[in-house]
């Protein structure tokens, strides 16, 4: 099999073949993994090692939920509450949100879409992989010697005067920022060096693009954070305090400094799930981007102009009225980057030739969960606004449509379209559209309530609410446990098709994105001779009838 | 033993390693950068703040040190920069030498910088609670000194990291690993030093002169 | 490929470059030293010996690390963190200059009105918050009754 | 319309002319983002069924935009939210710069509770009384960690950040009761710290503050003296008189584990004793445990106490009894205002306040 997506390939076999050599069994033993340099293998160190994360954040979420079911105390202590949320909050973001689509499907991807053999530090990505290990382990010893009740921000001086063991938590999020550094850097140097010959800036798939905009995200914010995160366990630690107000410091200042981090951050987390979609939506619509250019580029403006507006979350706290106006009107044009992504995918749809999948499923959710978290989002912004909806449930429902509704969403499209090329089998469709349909509308019931929630007041962090808040709430519970029973059914049937799944052969979606040129599994090597990359990906503007290789109805 | 020996399996040729090298190098002196920029901004709000508490505590601290320190540390740089010269001639002997003389003036540096905290730490000039010189009036002393510890305090780890690093490859250089026209990674290490060069240039003035 | 310029012109940069740099590098130390000696109006002194450090920087940059002679990309990636430090820096000294004047205590501006009542806290005497052990609730001791107190 | 629009989002009622302007702003966004989000699904399924794949091998034409299509997606979003922008920023400006001639109340922030004075007095908690018609200008401030002073009905929000001041300002429109909820995240009393503002009618409130403080000033006098204010309810004197007999030195109020149990949440609590049995913490028991602390150990405490028999009078310990009774985290006030427990503005020392 001729890895070109060009050249006359031979006829497909009749029957899918299972790659017999592949990163999976070319090398055996524990030790073969957790000392590989094959970015393939690392990727799925991440894909087991996130997952964790997400099933502990998602029983911690479960937990909260069950505890808002009632006004009063329902199962817990305030203090064990206080924690969940904490812990929630850190788990979801810094141990499994922050590295996993970069972690699993970056470091799976992107070497093969830029033609590479790896990536051009192999040492340094495994490095970064055991630096994430070790700082979820510092921050998983930290849960269990009594957690943090700070809340994921840390706010100072709170966060500087509890009792609780912060401090772990605070060095667990500084180690993982490290590993999210260094694999930005991986990302970034790999992408400007190990491009094979054929495959110019303009011609690298979107995904490449996103993810490059995302370690640059990486790469200049996230070392704010680890000094900021320092300073917060210093100050707690040995009393030197920088943003004590005791002292003449200024916690509004670590504010600032917390949201330069944090604010970009998001885009960490969304520009990953955004290279998803655009792969998914060509393979799906069998047609190329509408208006590449436009999409490349807004990767690159969301990580520019993302850096200018961090100061929109700090309209209440005390920000001079100038800067919330400069902050504001730059958080505009943020959105309107988005907002060109959304409507070129869209467009791409246009003429082409869709197939309804799983992936796809999941895409139609992020659409309509993208759009409707974004323009909120844009509502926050809008100052005036914002002084109500601030600290209440309406943002915590504004970014879990935006982190689930928009990540996780595209985290489960990925995992879906690319769970052939990375394990050479496939899953089971119909049980794949049951739990997208009841993810989607669990989804829709947990978190449209908590809209409502924040419009009539409730504000975040509560761990008792007056009565007049309950009828929403048991909505928002109601719909959380359909949203963990979705979970459950994709981990069992993703664990059956492991072993008993229909092999899918090197491209079951007849996708012309450049990873489909490769055997499934591919190969060590990525390809097995070195390809040749004559057109642009996804482009499907002629039939090619020895690539067609569709296996997954 | 060829330059080309030392290409890694995934890269085409050594140019193109190299040049990926140099770019990651500067992408991590670009994270150093900003996890400095982080006490910076610090500085600078409080500066702003507590513009008089600041120059009268800036006044406690030994300028004359502190100007010393800077010209070893240029000076160090120097010689950093000249052993890369030589070990990219393939003169991995007398950048070794020179790399030594760079470790002595790092050295020197950190042990200046030792007299300096010790002579802070007698006259109570520490940070924040811990502050218990009088001779600030206005307020701010506190927090001047609190960053001024966690700057330095910082900066040093950086010299005792870059010494670490270029004791390394002094000894890499002086078995003769560079001799063969390869000499990448003492360019790197020494990026590191220009760059814990580069932020003092700026400490200085900061903490020492205004 | 991007890398168009060519990585091997340093190679004839020669010591001599290095010497200049040296040399520019101590007198911009001594000038520095000098200037915070000569007295000027306030914003001066702090924009001169910022330029200097600038200056100095910048020749470290140059030749010492050889961005003179490196690629785009390498440029492109120190150009930028400079920018986002000067951002970083620029809107929240921006923020503070111009905020609420009696969000910032130090900056002589006081309550013009005393706040009544006991818990009330004075701009200049800023409050010590809890320190984790104690008790938030406990009145202050000061807050008993004459006759109690310790 | 708006009326139908507000119960439709779960708004509560609009406080002050300010939360009607910001609610119509309000419904423009909402509506807008609503149909928008609607229609990009729209278009996508209509797409789906539009362009379904009829074989394998389908090719598709290659369609490159437009320049006016990218014009288009940039231009009418951001128009919209540059419109939004344009109308939402001045309405903030505007909360941010209070009219001259408004009312100063000052608020003060404390792990739980909030602390509202008004110049020349009165001082007191938890209640703050407001003519309505006629500005309020709040100076905000917290004494421990960040909270935050939300107030729904009135589309009011300001944190209260120690060591500095913050202001905000409203005009209630007519009299009537509004919740407050801090809404920056402070620790385990954070959903309890709740509050009440109350817009009186404007001579009502005139009246109502001329008595506040002409009754504050004689009873000034002969409240230091005293052991209590006799004003205070009784859980206040409770909280007054376990302070002075040192009882915070082994007990806390806010969860953590001390030398002694944590008086949170304990009232009621079925506690395991070192016998093994278990006992429900009812005024009985908390008052036996005071009298006589060795007679029921909680499991894992050591018999430390010393016994208060015949050293606190009986309506003291009632009074700590009450107090350790109000200590609930799951304290939720459907009615805060039992009327503001007020403590004289004179009788402190005024130094004490500075550091």
């Amino acid at each position: 099999m001729s890895p070109s997506l060009a050249t006359t390939p031979p006829a497909p076999p009749a029957e899918p073949v299972y790659n017999p050599r592949n990163y999976l069994n070319a090398e055996a033993g524990i030790a073969s993994w957790l000392l590989t340099r094959d970015h393939k293998r690392i990727g799925i160190m991440y894909f087991v090692g996130t997952t964790m994360a997400f099933a502990l954040g998602g029983l911690f979420a479960m937990l909260i939920r069950i505890e808002l079911l009632t006004p009063g105390p329902t199962i817990m202590s305030a203090m064990s509450y206080n924690r969940m949320f904490t812990l929630h909050g850190v788990v979801m973001i810094f141990i499994f949100m922050i590295p996993a689509i970069p972690g699993i499907f970056g470091n799976f991807l992107l070497p093969i879409m830029v033609g590479a053999r790896d990536v051009a530090f192999p040492k340094l990505n495994l490095l970064s992989f055991y630096l994430w290990a070790a700082g979820a382990i510092i921050a998983l010893y930290g849960m269990i010697h009594g957690g943090a009740d700070t809340g994921w921000t840390f706010y100072t001086p709170y966060s500087t005067t509890t009792v609780t063991k912060v401090v772990p938590i605070l060095l667990g999020a500084f180690v993982i920022g490290f590993s999210s550094i260094l694999t930005g850097l991986n990302f970034i140097v790999t992408t400007h060096t190990l491009r094979a010959p054929g495959i110019s800036w303009m011609k690298m798939p979107l995904f490449v693009w996103s993810i490059y905009a995302t370690s640059v995200i990486q790469i200049l914010a996230t070392p704010v954070l680890g000094i900021t995160l320092l300073l917060v366990a210093f100050e707690h630690a040995f009393g030197w305090g920088v943003f004590d107000p005791a002292l003449g410091g200024d916690p509004i200042l670590f504010q600032h400094m917390f949201w330069f981090y944090s604010h970009p951050a998001v885009y960490i987390m969304v520009l990953p799930a955004m290279a998803v979609i655009s792969e998914v939506i060509q393979a799906a619509a069998r047609k190329n981007i509408f208006g590449y250019r436009a999409v490349a580029f807004s990767s690159l403006g969301i990580a520019f102009v993302g850096f200018f507006t961090w100061g929109h979350h700090m309209f209440t706290s005390g920000q001079s009225t100038l800067d919330a106006g400069v902050f504001g009107v730059l958080s505009m044009f943020v959105g309107i980057f988005t907002a060109i992504k959304v409507f070129n995918w869209t467009a791409t749809l246009y003429k082409g030739a869709v197939r309804f999948t799983t992936p796809f499923a999941y895409f139609l959710g992020f659409m309509f969960f993208l759009v409707f978290g974004g323009m909120t989002g844009i509502a926050l912004a809008t100052v005036s606004l914002d002084v109500h909806w601030q600290d209440t449930y309406f943002v915590v429902a504004h970014f879990h449509f935006i982190m689930v509704g928009g990540v996780i969403m595209a985290w489960l499209a990925a995992i879906h379209y690319w769970w052939p090329k990375m394990f050479g089998r496939l899953y089971s469709e119909g049980w794949g559209l049951v739990s997208a349909v009841l993810i989607i509308l669990g989804f829709n019931a947990t978190f449209i309530p908590q809209f409502l929630l924040g419009n009539s007041g409730m504000p975040r962090r509560y761990y008792s609410y007056p009565e007049r808040f309950w009828p929403l709430n048991v909505a928002s519970t109601a719909g959380a446990s359909l949203l963990a029973f979705g979970f459950a059914i994709i981990a069992i049937y993703l664990a059956i098709s492991l072993k008993w799944g229909k092999v899918a052969g090197p491209n079951p979606w007849g996708s012309r994105g450049y990873e489909w040129g490769t055997l499934s599994p591919p190969p060590p090597e990525n390809f097995l001779e070195q390809p040749v990359f004559d057109r642009p990906p996804h482009d499907y503007s002629e039939e090619l009838p020895g690539m067609e290789v569709t296996h997954a109805t | 033993m060829q330059p080309e020996a030392y290409v890694a399996h995934h890269f085409p040729n050594l140019r193109q390693q190299e040049h990926a090298a140099r770019l990651g190098m500067w992408l991590f002196l670009a994270t150093e950068i900003l996890l400095f920029s982080g006490l910076f901004t610090g500085y600078s709000v409080y500066r702003f703040l507590y513009s008089e508490g600041f120059e009268q505590a800036s006044r406690l601290l030994n300028t004359t040190l502190g100007t010393v320190n800077t010209l070893v540390l240029i000076t160090s740089s120097l010689t950093v920069a000249m052993a890369h010269h030589f070990s990219h001639q393939g003169r991995g002997k007398t950048a070794a030498v020179l790399l030594f003389v760079t470790l002595l003036f790092a050295a020197a540096f950190l042990v200046i910088k030792g007299f300096e905290w010790t002579s802070d730490f007698h006259e109570g000039l520490l940070p924040g609670r811990f502050f218990t010189s009088t001779e600030v009036s206005a307020t701010g002393g506190p927090m001047f000194f609190t960053l001024y510890f966690l700057m330095t305090g910082l900066h040093g780890i950086h010299v005792i990291v870059g010494m670490v690093v270029l004791c390394v490859l002094m000894i890499q250089c002086w078995i003769g690993k560079y001799d063969h026209g390869y000499a990448t990674p003492v360019e790197l290490g020494g990026m590191y030093w220009h760059l814990v060069d580069l932020v003092w240039i700026f400490l200085y003035p900061l903490l020492y002169l205004i | 490929m991007v890398q168009s310029r060519n990585s091997v012109g340093e190679e004839h940069a020669g010591l001599a470059r290095y010497w200049i740099v040296w040399v520019a590098l101590l007198v911009g130390t001594v000038a520095t030293f000098l200037m915070s000696r000569v007295h000027l109006p306030s914003p001066f002194h702090l924009l001169t010996a910022l330029f200097i450090a600038c200056t100095k920087s910048m020749l470290v940059v140059l030749f010492f690390m050889h961005l003179w002679d490196h690629g785009g990309a390498n440029r492109l990636v120190f150009v930028t963190s400079l920018a986002f430090v000067a951002l970083f820096i620029g809107l929240i000294v921006l923020d503070n200059g111009t905020r609420f004047e009696l969000t910032n205590p130090a900056r002589g501006a006081t309550l013009k009105q005393e706040p009544p009542g006991p818990d009330l806290i004075m701009p200049e005497g800023v409050p010590v918050p809890w320190q984790g052990h104690g008790n938030p609730l406990a009145p202050d001791p000061q807050e008993k009754p004459a006759g109690q107190a310790r | 319309m708006n009326e139908f629009m507000r119960k439709l989002l779960f708004l509560p009622e609009e406080g002050s002319a300010y939360a009607a302007e910001v609610d119509r702003l309000h419904f423009f966004v909402i509506t807008v983002t609503m149909i928008s989000a609607t229609m990009v699904a729209l278009a996508t399924l209509y797409f789906f069924v539009k362009y379904k794949r009829k074989s394998e091998t389908q090719a598709t034409p290659r369609v490159e935009p437009k320049a006016i299509h990218e014009i288009l997606f940039i231009g009418v979003p951001l128009g919209f939210f540059l419109l939004w922008f344009a109308i939402g920023f001045p309405l903030f400006v505007k909360l941010q710069n209070p009219p001259k001639d408004a009312m100063d109340v000052y608020v003060q922030a404390k792990k739980w509770m909030w602390k509202f004075s008004y110049p020349g007095g009165p001082n007191g908690t938890d209640v703050l009384r407001v003519p309505a018609g006629r500005p309020v200008r709040l100076l905000i401030t917290s004494r421990d960690v960040i909270h935050s002073f939300f107030v729904p009905d009135l589309r009011l929000k300001q944190d209260a950040v120690p060591g500095r001041y913050a202001q905000t300002w409203f005009t209630a429109s007519r009299p009537g009761r509004h919740q407050v909820l801090c809404a920056e995240y402070c620790g385990i009393g954070h959903s309890a710290m709740l509050a009440e503002v109350v817009a009186m009618d404007p001579v009502s409130f005139d009246a109502w503050l001329a008595e506040a403080r002409r009754s504050s000033v004689p009873s000034a006098q002969d409240w230091p003296g005293e052991g209590a204010d006799p004003r205070a309810t009784l859980p206040e004197q409770g909280r007054r008189l376990a302070a002075e007999y040192g009882c915070f030195k082994c007990h806390t109020v806010d969860g953590t584990r001390h030398i002694g149990p944590t008086w949170l949440d304990l009232y009621r609590k079925s506690e395991k004793l070192e016998d093994g049995s278990t006992v429900i913490a009812d005024e009985a028991y908390l008052t036996e445990s005071i009298m006589d602390p060795a007679a029921r150990i909680v499991a894992g405490y050591q018999n430390n106490m010393p016994t208060f028999q015949g050293r606190i009078p009986a309506p003291e310990i009632a009074a700590i009894v009450e107090f350790i009774k109000t200590l609930r985290t799951d304290a939720v006030h459907p009615e805060p205002s039992k009327g503001p427990v007020y403590v004289p503005v004179t009788g402190y020392d005024p130094t004490r306040a500075s550091r």
